[in-house]
């Protein structure tokens, strides 16, 4: 099971409620992809559609919430929004992002440092999201982050793990458990995290914008699955030269 | 008299609470928060929160994100 | 559901019954992968070890048998351990090998497609172990291939699908099943050449030499089913751009 | 009298079947394919056949395999 | 020096002479390339355009002519191609060149041995434009082929070297010299394959499109012999573990 | 040329001066690499050893020195070392490094940041090595670094460039250069760098424990001459579909 | 007279030689070469071969490929 | 008297200054830089710098790095 801060998880995939098509899809697809943790983000309401509320589609019951600070440039406003999703949430945890350039949605590791420093401070449940940055890891678990959340690559790129070696470096020195978060874009993406050792993963786009999203995320939930029980089954090592399935010997017959 | 409600101006009947206020515009309670003034207005002061003339509400809530 | 020549499966991982440390450990291995095709190989019998029997192990209404012509150097080899595996094993269906190197023990493509051709004609079901090439997965197709099975790497290396675009264009033009063999060394890897759209993956090593090969058996299945999914599904495209998952409208108050 | 059988001599009575000689290895007929002078012996024939003098037999079966 | 049947070369960067956009920026980028073997496919003389005479552009002095059978979809019409080129070129030479289908481009194994064993019976020098397939590069110098040209992607595809570990089985088993041909989009392609051993590799398509082919020409062959110099030098084998450039002692007064 | 501070330069590849086998072979690899900047470390003077002095084999008309803080762990120990190297150096050029973690070398974005901003307000021109992550590089120049150093890969694990993607970005944005500094392991790996729009490189293991150093360094001096060369010229598109380098008619007569 | 030249139907005179009509074409005979009737035909054999009525040539060179 | 010198206990004699010392030492003063008790020497001043009982010298100079 999973451990972070006080809580356990039955399940490694956290799910995003971003970009799905309609609150029938996303209750369906989270659903089926068997996430307990759940992220969500802090906006205006939109007056002209007062209706349009979220909460009405989510158990609170069913899914923990980790409400994001996407939108954040800099620790001041992170911490804004970590005090309305307090407010709003009733709760202290917090997926910290922290993102300047809105062309690349890079995190700040200096600004993600700060915040997380001074959140940790003030009772909140801090997981922050991060560049794979090895040395940041460490000092983040340093002032309290409750896990890490490096990037896979950059958020909606589909483009799974290119961090391999800054991410099996983190996961090898963390003392907090490990959440590879953005750029999975298939279930593959998010086996190969899990079979490197990650706690969990976060998925949002790549079941959100699925040519089906349920299905999406059921196979999202198994590749999760497989991956963390190769990890614990342990693989076998890469080698360039080919040894045989087959025996080697009984064959004198033949030749 | 006249507030400022999520950068919109809005005209409210003097004596109007939080509360009230929110029904107006059919909106659930416990699923906003409010910045009255950049100040957070804790859930259980919405009922005895009257609006002033020229007060900037923010109202926010949970939206899909990732 | 899978079907080649006349016989259709639910499980689209083939598993091999070679390398595992005992026949128990491959029964329960076999059991938890949920694959309904498993390789054998022919070898001389042990005399010195005449109860060493795989078929008092093996029950033949659960598991179809595909017969492989491990150790074949040319087509006249592969063709005699054909005609022995019909023989013994009651079945014309068979995994054609012929692999002149043993140091890199990848297959001849000459000498395999003139033995396709001729075991078809003989009234085999011949499916054909084969370089990632896709002019002769073509060819092998149009001399009555059952379905052609491309290497994702050599075999026993665990290196996975290093055959991507290769195996990519077989996908894309074959009539027949492809099947991507040898190599596969990780659940992640059976997913990714699913996601492709393979139409099922042959697995042994990296089950049987795992730490726990009942548990890698049952990562593999759903590693398969999770990649199969995704494709069936529809997979999101890769960008280089990032794109927010959380919405960008909203924010005003913040700044 | 001799014959070859796995690259090995034995020695057989005369009359053995090859049903026999079989029984004799403690094998199981039905999970063994036998060449004898490399023509392959159809299951149903192993009753029939007598073993000759100096016949070559290969018996093969299945293995562990990918 | 290279050494390709009984000819010698100083440069190991071949030259495509297709695409470019002029005779005259052709002219150049040979000439900044320093490449010594060029290769010219053969077609039917343009009626309407009787000057349109590459000949004209081409010292056969500087350059040694490898004629192509592009276009050829079968041995028989890759060998009337070669005749033809033997006639008009006055050279025994050839860059073989089978490729059965349009959409892909890839040669035929099987017709590219045939045509390889006939061509050499008859008196060519062949040098066989292949997929990178081991086995089939140990069949083709067996039977006479004067170097092997095992493709790195797909013609045009600017990809570089896709078929790496393919490529390095080929050079470590290989008799005669083998050159990368196909693919190779940039120098560092090029340089890659020759620090991988191979004996030259072949560029057109990255060269002629370039924006300025006459330097991209001088940078491939730049790149050529970085790599090779690289290869001839040794490099460093690659390690996960850092290790520092500078001293790890004399540093007490820092702590 | 490449400008850095006031200064500029002809050679775009750096030469660091560790790990060779002998101060004689240091020299003529450097002169052979053409490198005008070169970095060198600070340490103790060895008592027992005082004629061990590197700048009796440097001339300091020929290269312009930039003195690291390689084994610095934090921003205090990192300004000491700038302070000596200033003093003893007569130079105020800095490689900025500070690396708390011996077991990865990698760099401490929090730290560096720190004594960067420090350091230039002390009027040094500060080069700093970074994790490859494109916000803190932003930052880094907004506090005046003079260029930012990117790592490829963990220092002295010859691994090339596996953080493509972010190199990318830091490329795109930065308005000071950027050379890509550390796991440079051939010369086809710098060129790599080069062609992506790098300004410079910097290379030190890969040539220092080459089989033979002096080879190697001209190897990467060509290599890194033909990336910027390829760039400047305007490097093809990579497409997945093939694209034929000879004209495709003029054919008819051979079907 | 009527020959098929590279697909194209073409008029030429009595006695022409491949010499004489390659120069008609403005053609380097040199770094032409011809198939008559899917035959080669070699280039010292150009100006003997006069042509005939209804014969199919094709006319082949060199151009730029990879 | 005594000093250390890069961790190690040196005798010098009264009045030895730094740049004397370093000569002692076989050092060129040009590429060797000293922190006498944690603050760097100017190179001006090795001449003039009379060492004194317990300092605690550390020479640094230039070596081999990346």
């Amino acid at each position: 099971m999973l451990q972070i801060a006080d809580k356990t998880f039955r399940s490694r995939l956290f799910g995003g409620t971003g970009k799905f098509a309609s609150a029938q899809v996303m209750k369906e697809a989270l659903a089926a992809s068997g996430a307990e943790m759940i992220t969500v983000a802090l906006r205006r309401v939109d007056l002209t559609n007062p209706a349009d509320d979220i909460m009405a589609n989510l158990d609170r019951e069913t899914y923990w919430f980790l409400p994001n600070t996407s939108g954040a440039r800099n620790a001041e406003e992170a911490i804004r929004l970590a005090n309305l999703a307090r407010a709003v949430g009733n709760t202290n945890w917090l997926k910290l992002e922290i993102t300047p350039d809105p062309r690349t949605l890079l995190p700040d590791p200096i600004e993600t440092l700060k915040a997380t420093e001074l959140l940790v401070k003030d009772g909140f449940i801090v997981l922050p999201y991060m560049n794979a940055d090895p040395i940041l890891a460490l000092r983040l678990q340093d002032v309290g982050a409750a896990a890490v959340m490096p990037l896979g690559s950059p958020i909606g790129t589909n483009q799974g793990v290119l961090t391999r070696f800054q991410v099996a470096i983190i996961i090898d020195q963390a003392r907090v458990p490990v959440v590879v978060d953005a750029g999975l874009g298939a279930p593959s993406h998010a086996a190969a995290a899990m079979e490197m050792g990650a706690d969990a993963v976060l998925v949002n786009t790549a079941i959100a914008v699925s040519g089906d999203p349920v299905r999406m995320a059921r196979a999202f939930a198994q590749a999760v699955e497989a991956g963390r029980t190769a990890y614990e089954a342990g693989l076998g090592l890469q080698d360039n030269k080919a040894a045989a399935s087959s025996p080697e010997v009984g064959l004198d017959f033949l030749r | 008299m006249k507030i400022i409600c999520n950068g919109t101006e809005y005209e409210v009947g003097q004596g109007t609470t939080l509360l009230h206020f929110l029904a107006q515009l059919q909106l659930d309670p416990d699923t906003v928060v409010v910045e009255c003034d950049e100040k957070i207005i804790p859930r259980q002061a919405y009922e005895a929160l009257v609006l002033a003339p020229g007060q900037n509400l923010e109202l926010i809530r949970f939206v899909g994100g990732g």
